[in-house]
């Protein structure tokens, strides 16, 4: 069986995205089913052992996320897939991958929270936790895809990303286009652009915490003869626990500064007739559907109207708005959940974001995005 | 035709869901038109009651969610009793004669009935109901075509299932056709 | 008047007499009650409910043979059916 | 309700109300498992248990996680926990220390409970709290769908283990005797008589006990390893299981196919100073009255 | 023993939280040992038992506050302890304690992040995640002690404002002010003020999740005969799960709205010298003793600073924020991370807002927020 | 140097290299271990072990989690991993299945292990993962100032059971065995050579293998129980270490302190096939070659 | 005084970080002053490099981390190798003279010699020379009374232990009399 | 020259002889390898090192006895002694 599934497919978007991982090259799966993320890990399940990756059930979420930053440390392109509840249990060993630099990819297909919450319900009420779930500062890197195809799309992206920067990168799906059905089509391997993780040139003075230029430092894996030591403790250079503020601002300000100086690089966006928009909706995701179908009527309503739709919530375009802010009278901010990108929105253009809300457990209705868009249009 | 919309319904382990897909994946691989499938059920994993909605449409499909169905299918009383009164005006109603008593349907709505699960029963496989009510849906609505169902089917059913299958799907076109006609 | 919890093994117990009862709209059919009665006082009906699941139905000439033992209660997964003493 | 073709003859007399619908949270009936599903028995005979024991109703509280078999916390009508995901018997040590007076039970399902939950086991038996945890193995997750568990026996089908199930599974009671569990057992879901004993002595004993239901799962186990319905599985168990209460443990690891027997009985009956009789004991050598 | 050590005492930070939880009624600690937040764990082991309480240390965090939560949903007033690495591992049932509405207290004395970082130094990079560590959405209480006596008196209100709201409470320390000595005065019982959880009265017609007016439900303990049903999942207010979009909404507004009605009850706040100020410096916890410091010497040198200090972080005062900045000029928001709480000021004060910021594993220095002072006042 | 009061009759010649220095991260000796520590013994027996063995040393891999033992992982010249608490051995289950030609050990903490990582243990254990678990146990936490942890012995002072534990501690053999290791054997620090090849052994299986060390903690465990310093407790080692392979369960309880002896020896030495093995047999059974 | 700054040195095991707190109490509780202590030490449990800061104070303290202290005691020769240059110029050193070689220290400072060590020694408890210093330090420097300090010993040391510590107390303050006096 | 990890335990070794050596300073005064030589070769010294730590040296008149045997490189928590051997 060939890893890249190259045709037109009518495919669930679960489905997509494990093809995705597949296409990316991901030879390694350690996951723990959770509704609605387990058709992900069933597919890899299947799909794994044909090309001689492995896929193994962890006994929890915990485990799953450690099993993929071993299995990357061994070379592996690695993934994990979960929902809300597994994704809060991770949070601690995203911790341990951001500050060990170990590259990898988490799914959560939002469903309806807090705790248990809705199972089988839409949610989108995770992406502050993608930023700020773990303790500690970082910088995250979190792409939400609004179809299936950008399950698979978006999925390679994410491997791409997590192999440059070294660092786990989320796909922040939710529940709504991880369960939809939609055509996907899927390019030739040869038409997949691959991304590896940078590896030392040669063994003679290799630190392996020591970056280049671009603030990231090349990655020797086990057993490669590099006697490599990896810890999650503050380290420097040579990987050695050094507990003190100097190694702490260097480390943790380098970590942040990887992200934050290619940002630009990093995050993506798409447009739809903000060219002359007084008024511009920002939304992502499943949200972003309802929002384009209101930013339509509106338009037809004569109410200039645009959408900035997020490709990465993080790093969030931070410049994007603050140029857009410029021009727009205001921003309305649908996101299936109570307000949480519409803060970062705030930030950059305070007193002109209004935030369209949805506790979650379905889609936001177009029309819910057009009132608030009528409502700031007068 | 821009958008239209089909809502499949009955309870877990008809292959509600399956029926949608072949529906969807019909219209969107094997006709130049997009589609796009979404599902909702209950918390139970068997006999809870289950919906699938198809939008097709010739454009991008923006929204996906079902809102008001163009076409309604229903195979179980309680997948009526929820559903029958939430359609447009010109929608056709499908039901399966032998599961659903649509007495309590009062809308001026053209309504069939089909005898699915009979059918099914004929060749013998009950759970092949869902494809004979395909092939009534491709015959009396105008949403997809004859052959590019067929070959949905095909790529859809497990090996070794495809005759009686399309044998369902047949029967059920039939069906269909003469219901038109009456 | 809870006679379903009577110690049912109890040695002085003769053969006693059980009447049975069914919710029909609990049942899911599943067989259970029919296939594991020691006394073989069940067998499935043709009468469906409202979910469509057949009904379990007193065998025929098996009417008087239920001994309240009241296993069918105990296994039967929907609290659909159960026993009490009959006279 | 449709009737067709069917007389009247047979047919059983309508219920009004079932002698346990006192136990039950009725207005939740029906359930939401599947027909042949075991869990209802288990239920049935747990309500039945809480009854028959001499403990008042409202000092019972019924704890859970996440799965099938947590939703039973949510059917009986006395205080009860459906808490996260692997999380009751924790939860439950809180609760239990907190107020002993309480009649503490954890019933959830053996992903629940050995999966994700499987430390928190260890460490309540190793204490010796004196709560009851009853777990329902079905060979699967049945919530999510039917996958790989830690109880999947080897070359058993999944939706994760396509190819068969290449993990070794779980040989449950040993594992609670080897942690210092007082009382273990085992039963199917068809040993009706002999489980509602076993709960009835677990509710009583104090300590730490165990029960293990083997349990019919027709959607996630049955079907998919062609041991059929609820129905047949059942057919099954009677078939192969053997009661033997002195069974070595390695008699006790279940295969689920084949010639290899279920066997199923009383496997350790034993006594151990609970978590609070110990915690008393040093408080009162140092000295402390409680 | 006495539960309240009244009396003037030269206490370690750790152990006057401990002895503020003991003063508020605290009869049960669920914990695992993490530095630095070991020593209220064992001043916990060492104090329950004296009055009759439990300590119960647990097999790791996850346990720790289910066991808490369990043993708050028995009556008692419940607590633990932990570290970023335990606070992260936490979020799941932090979760379930939100939607579950049960009371209890989370103390979190935050080192150096992210992963295990620096745990013997200090850092406060934990204050986002306090609000958004746990998936889907709920609002957050935290209270952020700069003192030894605060650590005491601060523990007291996070267990009154836990019962009063039912929900957990954090009280979010850092390592320096955990790891200090100073005077803790502790006054007689009957002058702490105690607050405890709405019991129902009488049990007809008495629904779990009913809330009155203020938003709050009465709580039923186990045992009481009330036969109620608690579940993670979305509940209505029987207490039985319902897995649609209305009553999730109806659920996650109402849990989100108990405390955005009530957040000017909750949040508080020290101003000082702020009246004349034109520049605004807002600090919290340890960083607020080197905020304190540098608005003394920037008053000296001329320039109209004022220090307003924060006591919950959340609810954010963010009414007093919007007030400020109608007549500040700056804003100065030093914190020992690298930029959080500098976040949300700026969402009420865009482009005015500069940042302290420190990697952690020390305290901020004084030069560096006077320095910024001085950078705005120009 | 200040030398008092010293002639040199006697003094060792100074050495300029320890013959094990190059399996050594020289550069960050001295270790943080306080005097007495049982850490540093366990450590150079774990040196000669991978020294002797025939696996090239670049294929070695030694992983821990948090802890004092979990330090480990920082001293010894391989490719090494330094997890998060508890978590060291599902990291190894990864780098292991990712790469199976690596050599992989996770050496760490009783707590670590047992307490917070208990869950790992046994899956790792159950699923026959080609993995070596070394334990120190010191019947404490020591890393964070002397807790009792999951192998404190009843009765046991530490700083948070100042009255004395009252939780019933692990058997961690008997645990190792329940769950499925192949190989499972327990030494005292003092038992060098034993533990040694012990580890030389569980090195070279095929499969889950569990080695218990027991250590002497004098911070955290030796003084507060008056076991004393580093060298009291290992001439209670001396004085109380029984070596019997053929142990029960039973008699493996560790109760340090009176008359009870330590029972060490190597209790488990099986074959069972390991999770790759298992796999590549499932894959080759359903027609996938690999 | 407005501000003090004094910092104890040594390794662990020494007793550095209780003498810290004995100094802060007597001033904080048993003086009309404001005392706050910190510390810092490295990652081994016992032996490693130890530091206790006590600032006092006659008003709030505000920053409370030691910076430049006005008095340095030191038992170690480590703790005197990373401490002796940072310390204000009219800051006096105190250093237990068996433990310290404080022949590098090229500054003006004030350095008293004291043998804390060998006083304990004498006392028959090695570990009582942090209280001696204490006594010493209380002697020659300005910061706390005899009487606040004697105090907060009893307070702070364990039951049974007062008298030894009392005594290595007055010893030490005895011979830190006689120091400044010559 | 790895004398130190020759097989000890061989039959055909008859005492053969031991030099020790010492790294004085990661030396950290334990006292294992003085306890535990089955020999009796070490004994504490007065002289201590830079962390104040009583070294051990070679007893008087064992300056012969040392055979080699390794076990005090094994026990050393400190990688401080080792043993070559001797001629
Ligand atoms: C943290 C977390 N991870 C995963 C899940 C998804 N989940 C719900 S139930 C379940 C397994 C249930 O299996 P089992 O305990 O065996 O119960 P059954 O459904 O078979 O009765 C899983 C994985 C969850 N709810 N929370
Ligand atoms: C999630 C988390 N919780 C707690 C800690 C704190 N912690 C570090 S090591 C340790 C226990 C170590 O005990 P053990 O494994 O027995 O090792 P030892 O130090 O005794 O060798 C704990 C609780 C942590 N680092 N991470
Ligand atoms: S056991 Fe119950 S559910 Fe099953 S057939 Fe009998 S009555 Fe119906
Ligand atoms: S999936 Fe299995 S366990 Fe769950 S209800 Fe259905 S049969 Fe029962
Ligand atoms: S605390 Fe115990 S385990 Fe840790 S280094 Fe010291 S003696 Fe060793
Ligand atoms: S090698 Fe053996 S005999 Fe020689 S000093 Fe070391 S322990 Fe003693």
């Amino acid at each position: 069986m060939k890893a890249v599934l190259t045709g037109r497919h009518f495919m669930l978007g679960d489905i997509a995205c494990a093809e995705g991982a597949m296409a990316a090259g991901c030879n390694f799966f350690g996951g723990y089913p959770i509704t609605p993320a387990t058709e992900t890990a069933e597919r890899m399940a299947l799909r794994l052992p044909q090309v001689g990756g492995h896929y193994i059930q962890m006994e929890d979420e915990i485990g799953s996320l450690a099993a993929v930053l071993g299995a990357s440390c061994a070379g592996a392109k690695a993934m994990t897939a979960t929902s809300g509840p597994g994704f809060s249990l991770m949070q601690e060993n995203i911790g341990l991958g951001i500050v060990t630099e170990t590259p990898c990819v988490i799914v959560n297909v939002q469903r309806g929270g807090p705790s248990t919450g809705l199972p089988t319900l839409a949610g989108q009420a995770d992406m502050m936790q993608a930023k700020w779930g773990s303790h500690g500062d970082y910088e995250a890197i979190a792409y939400v895809p609004n179809s299936c195809q950008e399950m698979f799309d978006f999925t390679i992206k994410a491997f791409n990303t997590a192999e440059k920067y070294r660092q786990p990168v989320f796909v922040m799906a939710d529940e709504i286009i991880g369960h939809m059905t939609e055509r996907v089509v899927i390019p030739g391997p040869k038409k997949i652009k691959l991304v590896s993780r940078k590896r030392p040139k040669g063994k003679k003075n290799y630190l392996p915490f020591k970056p280049d230029k671009d603030l990231i430092p090349p990655m020797a894996l086990a057993g490669e003869g590099h006697a490599i030591h990896v810890t999650g403790l503050t380290h420097d250079a040579r990987g050695y626990p050094v507990i003190d503020e100097e190694t702490q601002h260097e480390m943790v300000t380098r970590l942040i500064e990887k992200i934050r100086r290619n940002a630009p690089k990093i995050w993506e966006f798409e447009e739809v007739m903000t060219e002359d928009a007084d008024i511009v909706v920002v939304s992502y995701g499943a949200a972003s559907r309802s929002a384009g179908r209101a930013v339509n009527i509106a338009r037809k309503e004569g109410i200039k109207a645009g959408l900035m739709r997020l490709i990465t919530a993080w790093p969030f375009p931070e410049k994007r708005i603050k140029e857009l802010a410029e021009s727009a009278k205001a921003f309305v901010v649908p996101e299936i959940n109570m307000g949480q990108i519409s803060r970062e929105v705030e930030r950059f253009a305070s007193g002109r974001v209004l935030s369209v809300t949805h506790a979650g457990g379905g889609m936001l209705s177009p029309e819910a995005v057009l009132q608030k868009i009528k409502e700031v249009a007068k | 035709m821009s958008r239209k919309e089909v809502r499949i319904g009955g309870f877990g382990g008809q292959g509600i869901i399956l029926a949608g897909f072949i529906l969807g994946k019909a219209v969107a691989i094997y006709e130049k038109k997009e589609a796009v499938q979404t599902q909702s059920y209950g918390p139970e994993a068997r006999g809870g009651s289950c919906l699938a909605d198809v939008i097709i449409s010739d454009e991008d499909i923006n929204y996906p969610m079902g809102t008001v169905p163009d076409v309604l299918v229903l195979m179980s009383q309680d997948a009526f009793n929820e559903n029958h009164d939430k359609i447009a005006d010109d929608a056709i109603l499908i039901v399966d004669e032998d599961l659903v008593d649509a007495s309590a349907f009062r809308k001026k709505n053209k309504v069939f009935k089909a005898p699915a699960t009979r059918i099914a029963e004929e060749l013998g496989k009950k759970i092949v109901a869902n494809i004979v009510m395909l092939g009534f849906l491709a015959a009396v609505a105008d949403v997809v075509s004859h052959d590019a169902m067929k070959k949905a089917i095909l790529d859809s059913v497990p090996k070794g299932t495809e005759d009686l299958n399309l044998e369902a799907f047949e029967k059920g076109y039939e069906h269909g056709k003469n219901s038109v006609a009456n | 008047m809870k006679y379903w919890r009577r110690p049912l093994d109890k040695d002085e117990i003769k053969t006693p007499k059980g009447h049975i009862y069914l919710i029909p709209d609990r049942c899911k059919g599943c067989g259970f009650c029919i296939e594991f009665c020691p006394k073989g006082v069940l067998e499935e009906s043709k009468e469906i409910n409202k979910k469509g699941y057949h009904l379990p139905k007193i065998a025929d000439g098996k009417e008087d043979d239920c001994i309240n033992c009241n296993f069918c209660m105990l296994i039967c997964p929907e609290f659909a059916i159960y026993t009490e003493e009959g006279e | 309700m449709s009737v067709k073709g069917a007389g009247d003859e047979g047919r059983i007399e309508t219920g009004e109300e079932h002698p346990l619908d006192h136990i039950l949270r009725r207005d939740r009936l029906p359930h939401i498992w599947c027909p042949g599903c075991g869990l209802g028995s288990a239920m049935t005979c747990f309500a039945q248990a809480i009854e028959g024991v001499d403990i008042p109703l409202k000092k019972q509280v019924l704890l859970s996680g996440i799965g099938c078999t947590g939703r039973i916390a949510g059917y009986v009508n006395v205080d009860s926990y459906h808490t996260t995901h692997g999380r009751a018997i924790p939860f439950a040590t809180g609760l239990k220390i907190a107020n002993p007076e309480l009649c503490v039970t954890v019933f959830s399902g053996d992903g629940d409970l050995f999966a994700i939950g499987g430390n928190h086991f260890l460490h309540a038996a190793r204490r010796n709290v004196d709560i009851n945890v009853i777990c329902v193995n079905n060979f699967n997750y049945g919530m999510t769908g039917g996958q790989q568990g830690p109880t999947t026996p080897v070359d058993a089908k999944t939706t994760t283990t396509r190819y068969g199930s290449f993990e070794h599974p779980f040989n449950l009671p040993y594992l609670a005797a080897a942690t210092g569990a007082v009382y273990v057992s085992r039963w199917t879901t068809l040993h009706c008589r002999q489980l509602e004993k076993s709960m009835e002595k677990a509710l009583q004993k104090k300590g730490f006990t165990f029960i293990e239901i083997i349990s019919p799962c027709p959607t996630g186990f049955g079907r998919p390893n062609k041991l059929g319905e609820g129905l047949e599985e059942l057919r099954y168990y009677r078939e192969k299981s053997v009661i033997k209460n002195d069974a070595s443990w390695d008699e006790m690891d279940l295969h689920m196919r084949g010639e290899e027997p279920i066997v199923v009985g009383d496997f350790v009956d034993t006594e151990r100073p609970t978590y609070l009789e110990l915690e008393e004991q040093m408080l009162r050598k140092r000295g402390f009255m409680k």
